[in-house]
């Protein structure tokens, strides 16, 4: 790892001749690799869901079996007529589709509810927090931005000022948490990438 | 040898490399004292709520595995729920843990029976009642969670670890139901929703810093000290910038491009 | 517009399966879970889908036009799959150090130029001097927020945040509650438009179906039920744990 | 619900249905009565478009379709849009990839609805999918820097020599302009740090809107040309002029998010007006 690590990184910053060609065939390794790792949410549920089936989870066995079939099912069309044939694309478009784009948009529902019963100008900031978050909202909707052409610039300015900023800010403290992560991973010391803990970790960090 | 344009940045890499790792050794000695943190002075007063109605706390640390990018975060969360334990152990409240990572249940019976044993109240904990393993999938954990929260009424509610997009979902739930809130993550999209509903807030990194200063672990506090110096080199390059430019001189932009 | 059987028994699945999972906004139900753990069973085929394909485009391809190498990278992502073995776990460590290596590398070396010296540099390069008044005070506002919120997640130097520095982190926390406001919004305009994409589908592709205004209250109907407690309904009756 | 609370604590209690119900109507209503409400331009849409017009002909154009089934009903329009951009002007190569493995799939979608054909622009010679390239940022990293060693097929696995299009495409040098689309943040920081870091390719972004405030400061650092998103599809539709869904949904857009204004100012006024009252009871 660590020798991987610092082969991809000596050869963005040096230029030694021989790295390169090395780096594209390690670059193509991660990719193959990483394909891979495709099935682990496979596996994962197949080790779970056999579990329910086996103790007849009840309320839930019959959906571990409906699981495993989906899988089964989904797999076995893809990899038998092609991930972007014809009949993968039908099958794609009727189920992974249609759920995934409603799973994530039933979330509306619920911000709805929070912006009725929790958006309140608690405080200073909660305050601040409304009525950015109220212009915002406003300018978002195209027709009233154009009748109230006054939110237009103001919705610009809260954009380019105060959030750029405080997300930039936000980002160079994150950027030195990645940082120390791999620094930490390529010595040895944050082992939860490979599966184990650390001793501090496996008691829990107390 | 060196690619032009991209020196500064490999000395800063190096640098850097150096501060992390250098203030890892300094903490094996002496641990780093910590700025205070807003979110964790409210867990006492939070505890005491509990109480005072005598209703539980809920306790939950959101998705992700301890084998991902996210395990950071997952064990700043335990380690919070350790002194959230301990905490209401005193105080005869009982917390409930909802789990959605199998492999974090054996850490976390251990944990909060530590905590419990830290307290004196042993025989008070109940692992099988307490923590809750709901489900491994996304939208069945945050139901099972929604459902806690209608059933048991718990009292105060504090999440923390990597929050996906059940984050509106619990901190709705619970906001209804009353609960005082606590929450913390690092993923950036979730924080506004935790902003808007929640009582107290740990912002992005304050729970790694929240989590290392519970956990006492020389790694990380000496990791986060490490951190903390590259930001003052950094905000001082800023404001040296700042007024370097105000004053017609590109110096420091100069450097940063070399 | 005519449409082939195909992709009318496609919009039929995509419509109940749009309408089961929004009705978990309202209560749990059997039509909600049924769904749901088709969800979860797709996406992961969908991951072998796509799995399987790479693994052979990228690496089973090249290998048989005598890129032995190849063969090394096969054995290693095989062995991946050891991690859910109790003995054996460990094996798949090298691989996934050899995979967790590279991501590392290609992150840090980056991400040290586009998120810490980039965003430096361009604060840096903002002008106080010689913009109009009001660009400048915009400016100054922004650089004051930047700082102030890196200031905010420093530590480990507690020094730094004791008595009337304490404001430093007040305007941080101003700064960033400001820019939480305006995620919030943004979220809104996200999660509607995807509703809007449903709605839309659900209206123009699967009610003008021959069928589809019958079959909609017929299927509400059906959920409504569901969600009623099964102690309260009178068919199927929960069964009596002993 | 007791017949103690007040008018205010019902009001602040309405059932979750309720909110629910009404949001519903919000959203149907404008769908059976659509009502052309305009839409503004902004600045970075008209960048964007600006940036794609003054490419000079033969520039390579890497797409990137990295959004997956969630983001559809925002990046595909957007996508759609710059197609129907891209192949009017004709004369450009937009090579597309995905980094996410519903980006092929997704891709078919938007092509169909762009319909190449009508631009006479031919696959492979004028467009075309090189696929799906699992690790993200390793991807993004081993295209750019040796292509033709990371993938030599197709979306379909059809060899890429026999496509006119790839003729002089090596790495990320032979593109003048990257375009992502995408639903994740490892995407379209991704694309920042592992092309516009290194290769200084201009990048044009466009990402669900939750996303766009945490890439703000890459576009103010000039990392980012432009940008957009995915809801500000109909202003792309507009400058194209070809309307399709992204003006669709600009009466859905604005009249739900009036309601929800009043959603946040009734809210606030029932929790005020329950507090004052409990006051004025002495609670």
């Amino acid at each position: 790892m660590f020798v991987a690590a610092v082969l991809v990184m000596v050869d963005y910053f040096l230029k030694i001749p021989g790295t390169g060609p090395a780096v594209v065939q390690l670059q193509n390794w991660g990719i193959i690799l990483t394909a891979f790792t495709l099935g682990f949410g496979a596996v994962n549920l197949f080790y779970l869901h056999t579990r329910h089936i086996s103790r007849r989870t009840p309320g839930q066995w019959p959906f571990s079996i409906w699981i495993l079939v989906m899988i089964v099912v989904t797999a076995v069309i893809g990899v038998a007529t092609g991930a972007t044939g014809k009949q993968y694309s039908w099958w794609y478009n009727s189920t992974y589709f249609a759920l995934s784009a409603t799973v994530y948009s039933s979330l509306g529902f619920y911000m709805t509810t929070g912006c009725y019963r929790a958006l309140r100008a608690r405080n200073v900031e909660a305050a601040l927090l409304l009525v950015v978050g109220a212009i915002a909202l406003l300018r978002n909707a195209p027709a009233i931005a154009v009748g109230v052409p006054i939110i237009i610039p103001m919705e610009a300015w809260l954009s380019a000022v105060p959030t750029t900023s405080a997300q930039r800010g936000i980002m160079i403290g994150a950027a030195l948490g990645a940082i120390a992560l791999g620094v930490r991973t390529m010595i040895g010391r944050e082992t939860g990438f490979l599966g184990r803990l650390t001793e501090a970790e496996r008691r829990g960090g107390t | 040898m060196l690619v032009s344009g991209r020196i500064f940045a490999l000395g800063m890499l190096i640098a850097l490399w150096i501060f992390i790792v250098g203030a890892m050794e300094m903490a094996k000695k002496k641990l780093p004292t910590f700025r205070k943190l807003s979110g964790l002075d409210a867990l006492p007063e939070m505890v005491g709520r509990a109480a005072e109605m005598n209703r539980p706390i809920h306790y939950t640390t959101g998705l992700g595995e301890l084998t991902g990018t996210v395990a950071p975060q997952l064990v700043a969360g335990l380690a919070v729920l350790g002194y959230v334990s301990e905490l209401a152990a005193k105080y005869g409240v009982k917390v409930i843990y909802s789990v959605y990572q199998a492999q974090v249940m054996p850490i976390a019976t251990e944990l909060m029976k530590e905590a419990y044993m830290r307290a004196g109240k042993a025989d008070a904990f109940n692992a099988e009642e307490q923590i809750r393993y709901l489900s491994g999938e996304q939208f069945a954990y945050a139901t099972a969670v929604q459902g806690i929260a209608e059933r048991e009424r718990p009292a105060a509610n504090i999440m923390i670890g990597p929050f996906y997009a059940e984050s509106m979902m619990f901190s709705e739930t619970f906001f209804r139901i009353g609960a005082i809130q606590l929450a913390g993550t690092a993923r950036g999209y979730q924080i506004p929703f935790f902003a808007v509903v929640c009582d107290y807030l740990l912002i992005g990194e304050e729970i790694y810093a929240a989590g290392a200063y519970l956990s006492k672990d020389p790694v990380q506090c000496g990791s986060i000290q490490g951190q903390d110096i590259g930001k003052v080199i950094g905000w001082i390059l800023m404001f040296v910038g700042v007024l370097a430019t105000a004053a017609g001189s590109p110096i420091i932009i100069n450097l940063l491009k070399t | 517009m005519a449409v082939d059987l195909g992709s009318v028994i496609q919009i039929w699945i995509a419509a109940l399966f749009t309408i089961w999972i929004y009705s978990i906004a309202f209560r749990d139900n059997v039509f909600f879970k049924f769904a749901e753990h088709t969800f979860v069973g797709v996406a992961a085929g969908h991951g072998i889908v796509y799995g399987v394909d790479n693994v052979l485009r990228y690496g089973w391809a090249p290998f048989l036009k005598g890129g032995v190498l190849y063969a090394v990278v096969f054995l290693l992502g095989l062995l991946l799959y050891t991690r859910y073995h109790k003995k054996y776990f460990w094996i798949s460590r090298f691989p996934l150090a050899v995979m967790v290596g590279i991501g590392i590398g290609l992150s840090m070396r980056a991400t040290v130029t586009a998120e810490f010296i980039a965003q430096i540099q361009s604060t840096a390069a903002m002008k106080l001097l010689g913009v109009d008044a009001w660009t400048a005070f915009s400016n100054l506002l922004f650089i004051i927020i930047t700082l102030t919120v890196v200031y905010f997640f420093i530590f480990t130097f507690p020094g730094m945040h004791k008595g009337n520095l304490g404001i430093i982190s007040k305007i941080a926390r101003y700064g960033m509650m400001a820019a939480f406001g305006y995620s919030f919004a943004n979220t809104v305009l996200s999660r509607f438009n995807m509703i809007f994409g449903r709605l839309d589908f659900l209206m123009s592709e699967w009610l003008p179906l021959p069928g589809g205004m019958v079959a909609m209250p017929v299927v509400l109907i059906l959920l409504v039920y569901a969600m009623i407690p099964a102690q309260k309904r009178p068919w199927p009756k929960p069964k009596q744990p002993k | 619900m007791s017949k103690g609370k007040g008018f205010w604590a019902r009001l602040e209690d309405v059932p979750r249905e309720v909110l629910y119900a009404i949001l519903l109507i919000v959203f149907i209503i404008p769908m059976l009565n659509p009502m052309g409400f305009p839409v503004p331009i902004s600045d970075a849409a008209k960048k964007w478009y600006a940036t794609i017009d003054a490419l000079p002909a033969g520039s390579a154009i890497m797409i990137d379709f990295g959004y997956s089934g969630g983001g559809e009903p925002e990046l595909g329009p957007m996508a759609a849009a710059v197609y129907h951009h891209i192949f009017r002007k004709g004369g450009l190569k937009p090579i597309t990839m995905s980094t996410s493995i519903d980006g092929t799939l997704l891709w078919d979608k938007v092509i169909a609805e762009v319909n190449p054909e009508k631009y006479g622009r031919k696959y492979g010679v004028d467009y075309i999918h090189i696929g799906y390239i699992a690790g993200t940022e390793t991807a993004m990293a081993a295209v750019g820097k040796d292509l033709r060693a990371t993938t030599n097929t197709d979306y379909h696995g059809a060899s890429l020599d026999q496509f006119p299009i790839m003729q002089g495409i090596k790495d990320a040098s032979s593109f003048k302009l990257l375009i992502c689309y995408t639903t994740g943040g490892d995407q379209s920081e991704g694309w920042v740090r592992q092309w516009n870091t290194p290769y200084k390719t201009p990048y044009l972004c466009s990402v669900i809107a939750m996303m766009v405030p945490t890439m703000l400061p890459y576009q103010k650092a000039g990392q980012i040309v432009s940008l957009l998103a995915g809801a500000q599809a109909g202003e792309m539709e507009l400058l194209v002029g070809m309307p399709a869904r992204g003006i669709k949904s600009a009466d859905v857009i604005t009249l739900t998010h009036l309601l929800v204004f009043a959603f946040v100012v009734l809210g606030n006024i029932a929790h005020y007006g329950r507090k004052a009252s409990e006051r004025a009871r002495g609670g």
